[in-house]
């Protein structure tokens, strides 16, 4: 019986490489066949490859429980040996990578299915059916790289899915690439994006370097293979200044992977992909690789406080920084990023606290509700095109549309803009009421998945970093509030713009997924109930040195606690988190509701788009720019790149070397010795001698040739004359 | 005296006397005839050297045809004449000198013995055979077979080139 | 000949057979002359298939070895004496891998003077396969130099603008390193009695400072080759004036040879002064990678800006060979072949687009995704290839390069760390290149009607392809290759090494 | 028995006076038949040898000698009838085209 258990089990976990194939698979199936494939059939392809992946992902968790957790690693194939360095494509199958497998797999599917319809509308929106294909193929080629991600045995094949990924963001931000910003806006988008990571890549190169350089003379048999593993078991023996620069370094990939402080510029941008891709990669899984990333090192970063400290920072003050500039957004999809950034900043001062159950919880939550709102923000988008679209057919509409218009001059009706929104709670009832699960979930309100996960992170950064602590508790008050009233924006109130009058639900292929979402976002919570702890056990199972240093006092006090610990939730930080937030939704609903009705009374000129400008003022329009982060950045770096690159390739490289320096000095100077050799030189001195030589022989011949008569006889009688004479040299020698 | 030597004698007298008689007569025809009468004697020379081969070569290929293609070329051109044209008198009288210095140096060679080229007066003795056109034959094609096959390239180049040279253009 | 004994030379002087075939059909049958010349390479790259099957990899010395003297002046031998071993064996093969790609490039590109254009690549091909293989000073100098002829004569006529002008700065700039390195190599043959490398290895024992100076006689003529920084300037004037096919092959191949010159001469003969010089080479390399990317990233011209991305790869391959550890110069030996099949691709690319549009500047396009879909696509992995996407070829160079070169004992890690910020840069300008062309709305009226690739330009550009991915994901087979190899030659450095205070 | 002495003073008088004849006469005809005369004188002299030395090869010698006269004299008279053709003449004293 146990037998035969184990070795199932050993089967099942050598499927692990189909995770990452069924969707390659799919993405093949899709280029060769796909023009022949109708829309439906390439979609459901895609979403088939995405499940299957899933369905492996849930069969490895399965034999998982039946080994107790104990992980394993499925080589594949070699893939770099020289001499000290021995890479392998190998996978990693334990609590962790398993439980990324199920959210990548698990919401990927998901939204698989939501992008059916969801792009089915956008391509035709957009004018270019064609490209219905090569959205399906780019996402499952993203399901493929992150699976490569989180399933890698080693940093190096963690790292070509870390870059794997990234460049389906980079594909699919610029998947309008003709759209945006001058048109060129979500290109330029994208590759913001792809470069902004790449920063953080080369953190993470130099974190290999590092690795490679003290791990290897170290490791067995002097063979380093950077799998997590033997990282884990030489780390100690490394000198700790190694290990900081190791993980300060390595922080800063997590940094532009997961969008923190100060690499997070292009998590904002990247929303012009479409809402899918939002979803999907810059909300539920890419992002979070950062995360995982910490959590998979748990080894490095335990050893060395100081860089937890620092982790911990950033990750707080992301979460802070990054919410308030949500509160004055008015895009729809950039509040949710903002915020998106505001939460990867909780589970990274997670995991760089050591609570890496913590962070790993929230990562799972998250990726539930954040999936669902941008998916819901995506069913309001398409809603309110729908609307548009109706109102563009219709004179009598559209004439009242103009009327109406409140924001006077555009031209361009924006569909994501929060201020033409409104009132939609009746026009789209499924959307609204799965907006509100994922809001509150969001917020953090009890019983919704994310009030367990962030009070979690909230609880143990008392414990561990009560700076941090009182970072995030703010940030959590912000989330609260920007939630509110990104609701009461969009679903109260009276509609603001025609097509909001107009909008309408969508079909079911779009909403079936929001409502399983919904229930993932407001049941999720219950994978780790105080007292039972499945997801910390579960996860123990793979970070258990860790996990017991760091968590060792939380343990204790769940069982022999003060009163405020009930089985191992803090009541008073759950208390406080939770009143917190209903204050800030409180707050909102005065300041939009009853606000808005004041502002009514004034001219339609000076009435503010929103109620808070007034309120705020000038730290309003700083939230609403973002801080100027984005301006800072222009003038600290890409300006001056541009211009010394320039300055290198036009003056340096161009008019000095090559013109001046080649063509000038060189080609010049060699020109001017050949005249000099020339002319003064060659003409005077030498062609003076050679002519005068050749004269003197021209004169000479003029007389020779006159011996030359041309008669044979003549010819003839002087070699008759040399006969004669050699005879009678003969004759007088031979005497 | 033997008989040899007399008919040596008169040979010679023939071969000088119709040597010279090239050489003076103004008509192309006559000195074509002279050497005939030349060649004729020196066939003879070589039947007194044991050589009966060389002797019908000479007569064959010299007097016969060889003398024949001269006469018939003079005859076609019609220039068994020439007019007075000397245009370099000197060149008669320098080149008569230098031709009796040259006799007068070989016949001193020749007595003096000078240099060490003795010249005995007796042969050796020789084979009965020795010039037969068997002997020559066999020399011919077996250690001079090389040099043989090359004179018939030579004679097939002859032949082309002179061919060659006198063909009429066609325009 | 007996190709069992000796394949080298049978590949080597293969494309002869081609050109004489040429130089026999006239000059209006176009297509034979494209066959004849295609077919001739192709049936190269398949001896030298058969070479790579009679290759052993186990064994770190030189095989296939076609040895016999030459002629001799006074008491030195010049021998003619071919061989491979790991470190070239795979230059052979992208040698005359590349050719054919090329010719097929030139196809509908070329249409004046196809007969001299066809006869000069193949003969181009011999003095490649020549330097690759040749073994003996002398006869490497020969095919060096042999090489230039060719070429000067592809860019000088088939070339651009101002392709007098490329042509002759080409063919000086070579020539002028080359001459340091014949007196080198005559030094050599006087006081160490013969030019075959492996005997010059074998006796070494130069004094140090007379090491110093023939490293850098060497290196003179291999830097400008590569060519290093500063002394690069010839090659944006000679990638942009050549036609497509000479920048395929000027980048594919005619560049490594100057890496390879170094790897095969400058670090075994003289491995003293190579431990002495390589800070000193890996500060040109780094400055190499980094000016580069920069300068790349400010050009407008297409090929001017693939030109100087050249210099920053090759910045790499220096740097891997200068960390004179295994990592570095296997990395560095797997980059040349890298930077031959993804370089080579981004000029297939450009020469495609030049054809249809007859022009190379960025603003002229936009837009050509949703024109030329196939045409993006492929483009899209050359470039990410090229900028060193993990899971491609230019990811496993780059990597074990810099790997390499952090490790190192004879250079600061320094280099590697400022290195690898190249690769940022290289994410720049080749997706700042990548954006102009194939992103944004198409807004110019030429290039609405442009067509999408056919299938000749298609099939020159998979197999390129298929070598970016397998290199990508699964190398080993090539470091196998060149394991032995390398680690030969790292261990005669290390030996020189030590012994130096 | 003729000493050979004899044989070779006689094939010095006929060479000699062979090479008279190219200098002196005029007409190109006669100047070979002169050219002939030498030859032979030389021939007379081998064969003379051959006898006096038992040597086959001096009689062989001739016998190419022949061959290479007739072929010169083939060649030779075909030139004069060429140059005849052209400049009507075959008095080697109007010939100088080699004049320099």
């Amino acid at each position: 019986m146990l037998l035969s258990e184990a070795t199932n089990a050993g089967g099942n976990f050598s499927l692990v490489p189909l995770v990452v194939f069924f969707p390659l698979i799919g993405l093949l199936l899709n280029i060769i066949f796909g023009g022949r494939l109708g829309e439906k059939a390439i979609g459901w392809l895609a979403s088939l490859a995405s499940g299957l992946a899933f369905g492996v992902a849930v069969l490895l968790g399965i034999s998982l429980i039946g080994s107790h957790g104990a992980g394993v690693t499925v080589p594949f194939l070699d893939w770099i040996t020289i001499g000290s360095l021995h890479l392998q494509w190998a996978f990693r199958v334990d609590t962790l990578s398993v439980t990324m497998m199920l959210v990548v797999g698990g919401v990927g599917t998901l939204i698989h299915i939501y992008a059916i319809g969801y792009m089915h509308e956008d391509v035709r929106h957009n004018g270019d059916p064609g490209r219905y294909r090569r959205f399906f193929v780019f996402f499952n080629l993203f399901i493929a790289a992150m699976m490569v991600l989180v399933s890698a045995d080693n940093y190096l094949m963690l790292f070509v899915g870390w870059e794997g990924v990234g460049l389906c963001s980079y594909l699919l931000i610029g998947f309008w690439y003709d759209k945006g910003k001058d048109g060129i806006g979500n290109a330029i988008a994208g590759k913001k994006a792809f470069i902004t990571n790449r920063i953080g890549d080369f953190g993470f190169l130099v974190a290999s370097f590092l690795m490679f350089k003290f791990f290897q003379p170290l490791a067995e048999g002097g063979v380093f293979s950077f799998d997590f593993d033997s990282v884990a078991a030489i780390a100690p023996k490394v000198a700790s200044p190694v290990i900081l620069a190791i993980t300060l370094f390595m922080l800063l990939g997590v940094a532009g992977k997961s969008a923190q402080l100060p690499l997070f510029v292009w998590l904002p941008d990247a929303m012009a992909g479409p809402t899918p891709v939002s979803a999907l990669i810059h909300a539920a899984t890419m992002v979070t690789a950062g995360v995982y990333l910490v959590a998979r090192s748990f080894a490095i970063y335990s050893l060395v406080p100081a860089a937890q400290n620092w982790v911990a920072i950033v990750g707080g003050v992301t979460a802070l920084f990054a919410a308030t500039i949500a509160v004055a957004q008015f895009d729809i999809k950039k509040v949710l990023a903002y915020s998106t950034i505001s939460q990867l900043g909780f589970m990274v001062a997670a995991v760089g606290m050591g609570a890496f159950v913590a962070g790993m919880f929230h990562l799972v939550t998250h990726a539930f509700f954040k999936a669902l709102l941008f998916l819901s923000a995506g069913s309001v988008i398409q809603g309110m095109e729908h609307g548009h679209h109706a109102v563009e057919h219709d004179p009598l509409l559209r004439r009242k549309m103009k009327q109406n218009e409140r924001l006077g001059s555009t031209h361009h009706f924006d569909p994501q803009d929060m201020r033409n929104m409104g009132g939609l709670r009746h026009r789209m009832k499924t959307t609204y009421w799965v907006y509100l699960a994922g809001a509150l979930a969001l917020a953090g309100i009890v019983p919704w998945a994310g009030f367990w996960s962030k009070d979690e992170i909230l609880a143990e950064a008392l414990h561990l970093n009560p700076a941090v602590y009182w970072l995030l508790t703010i940030a959590a008050f912000f989330t609260a509030f920007y939630m509110g009233r990104q609701v009461i924006m969009v679903f109260f109130g009276e509609p603001r713009s025609e097509p909001a009058a107009q909008a309408h639900e969508n079909p079911p292929i779009m909403t079936v997924p929001l409502v399983i979402l919904a229930l993932l976002s407001t049941f999720g919570g219950f994978l780790n109930l105080p007292f039972i702890h499945t997801f910390t056990h579960w996860i123990e199972y793979t970070i258990h040195p860790a996990a017991e240093a760091a968590e060792a006092g939380a343990e204790a006090a769940a069982h022999a606690g003060p009163w405020y610990m009930w089985g191992g939730l803090n009541l008073i930080v759950a208390g406080l988190s939770t009143l917190l937030a209903l204050i800030a939704i409180a707050l909102a609903w005065m300041i939009y509701t009853r606000r808005v009705e004041a502002l009514k009374s004034l001219p339609a000129a000076r009435r503010p788009d929103d109620p808070l400008r007034s309120m705020l003022g000038p730290v309003f329009t700083g939230m609403e720019h973002k801080w100027w982060v984005d301006e800072l950045y222009e003038f600290l770096i890409i300006k001056p790149y541009v211009a010394i690159s320039r300055f290198l390739a036009e003056v340096i490289d161009w008019k000095f070397w090559h013109d001046f320096f080649h063509d000038t000095i060189i080609a010049g100077g060699y020109r001017g010795l050949a005249w000099i050799f020339a002319n003064p030189i060659d003409l005077g001195v030498i062609d003076g001698i050679a002519n005068g030589l050749a004269e003197g022989v021209r004169g000479l011949a003029a007389q020779a040739r006159r011996i030359q008569t041309g008669f044979v006889r003549n010819y003839a009688l002087s070699v008759f004359v040399g006969v004669v004479l050699i005879i009678s040299y003969l004759v007088f020698q031979l005497r | 005296m033997t008989v040899q030597l007399i008919l040596f004698f008169i040979l010679a007298i023939v071969a000088v006397l119709t040597a010279v008689g090239m050489l003076v007569s103004k008509n192309a025809v006559y000195a074509a005839l002279y050497l005939i009468l030349n060649f004729a004697a020196v066939a003879v020379f070589y039947l007194l050297l044991n050589a009966p081969f060389l002797a019908v070569a000479q007569v064959t290929v010299y007097a016969g045809a060889i003398m024949v293609l001269f006469l018939f070329v003079i005859m076609l051109l019609g220039a068994e004449k020439l007019g007075q044209s000397q245009v370099q008198a000197w060149q008669r009288p320098l080149a008569i000198g230098l031709g009796l210095i040259l006799a007068a140096e070989m016949v001193y060679i020749l007595v003096s013995g000078a240099g060490g080229l003795v010249v005995a007066s007796q042969g050796t003795t020789i084979n009965p055979d020795f010039g037969s056109p068997a002997n020559v034959g066999m020399e011919l094609f077996t250690k001079y077979l090389l040099p043989f096959e090359v004179t018939s390239v030579l004679l097939l180049v002859a032949i082309v080139g002179a061919i060659v040279m006198t063909r009429v253009e066609k325009k | 000949m007996n190709f069992v004994i000796y394949p080298l030379t049978l590949t080597t002087f293969f494309p002869l057979l081609g050109v004489l075939i040429i130089l026999f059909l006239k000059a209006e049958h176009k297509n034979a002359i494209r066959w004849v010349a295609l077919l001739t390479s192709l049936v190269t790259f398949g001896i030298s298939i058969a070479v790579l099957a009679q290759f052993d990899t186990a064994n770190p010395d030189l095989q296939l070895v076609a040895r016999a003297p030459w002629f001799q002046i006074a008491n030195w031998t010049v021998h003619f004496y071919m061989a491979v071993d790991g470190l070239s064996i795979l230059l052979v093969m992208l040698t005359t891998f590349l050719t054919p790609i090329s010719i097929l490039s030139t196809w509908t590109a070329v249409e004046d003077r196809v007969k001299e254009f066809m006869i000069f690549f193949l003969l181009l091909e011999v003095g490649m396969l020549g330097v690759f293989v040749a073994q003996d000073l002398f006869l490497f100098y020969v095919f060096w130099e042999f090489t230039l002829v060719p070429m000067y004569f592809l860019i000088g006529i088939w070339g651009g603008q101002r392709r007098m002008y490329a042509a002759i700065k080409f063919f000086l700039y070579t020539m002028a390193g080359s001459i340091l390195m014949l007196l080198a190599i005559l030094w050599l043959g006087i006081y160490q009695g013969t030019f075959t490398v492996p005997d010059l290895i074998a006796k070494g024992g130069i004094p140090d400072a007379v090491q110093m100076v023939l490293f850098i006689a060497f290196a003179a003529a291999f830097a400008i080759k590569v060519p290093m920084w500063p002394l690069h300037s010839w090659l944006p004037d000679a990638h942009v004036e050549a036609p497509t096919a000479g920048s395929v092959i000027l980048a594919g191949v005619l560049l490594k040879m100057g890496t390879y010159g170094f790897l095969r001469f400058n670090l075994p003969l003289f491995p003293e002064a190579a431990v002495k010089a390589a800070p000193w080479m890996a500060l040109l390399a780094t400055i190499g990678i980094i000016y580069g990317a920069a300068v790349s990233y400010a050009q407008k011209d297409v090929k001017k800006l693939v030109a100087y991305s050249s210099v920053s790869h090759l910045g790499f391959v220096m740097l891997g060979l200068f960390a004179l550890n295994p990592q570095g110069i296997a990395g560095g030996i797997l980059q040349m072949v890298n930077h031959g099949l993804s370089t080579g691709a981004l000029f297939l690319i450009v020469g495609m687009i030049y054809e249809r549009r007859h022009t190379r500047d960025m603003n002229a396009f936009g837009g050509l995704w949703k024109i030329m879909p196939i045409y993006g696509v492929l483009t899209l992995i050359v470039t990410l290839s090229s900028m060193g996407l993990p899971g491609l070829n230019g990811f496993v160079g780059e990597f074990t390069i810099l790997l390499g070169a952090f490790g190192s004992e004879h250079i600061s890690p320094w280099f590697a760390g400022i290195s690898a910020a190249g690769v940022i840069m290289a994410a720049v300008y080749m997706l700042y290149m990548f954006q102009k062309l194939f992103l944004g709305p198409v807004d110019k009226e030429e290039n609405q009607a442009l067509k999408d690739l056919n299938w000749r330009e298609i099939v020159t550009l998979i197999p390129l392809l298929v070598f970016i991915f397998w290199i990508g994901l699964y190398p080993k087979p090539f470091f196998t290759l060149m394991a032995p190899s390398v680690d030969k030659l790292v261990t005669i450095i290390q030996a020189a090494a030590a012994g130096l205070p | 028995m003729v000493p050979v002495m004899y044989y070779v003073i006689l094939s010095a008088i006929l060479f000699i006076i062979g090479a008279l004849g190219v200098l002196i006469r005029r007409n190109a005809i006669v100047v070979f038949m002169s050219i002939e005369l030498m030859l032979n004188a030389a021939n007379l002299a081998f064969v003379a040898f051959a006898r006096q030395y038992a040597a086959t090869s001096g009689q062989l010698f001739v016998f190419f000698v022949m061959t290479v006269a007739a072929a010169e004299v083939a060649v030779g008279l075909a030139l004069i009838v060429a140059i005849f053709k052209t400049k009507a003449s075959i008095n080697v004293d109007q010939i100088n085209t080699l004049k320099g």
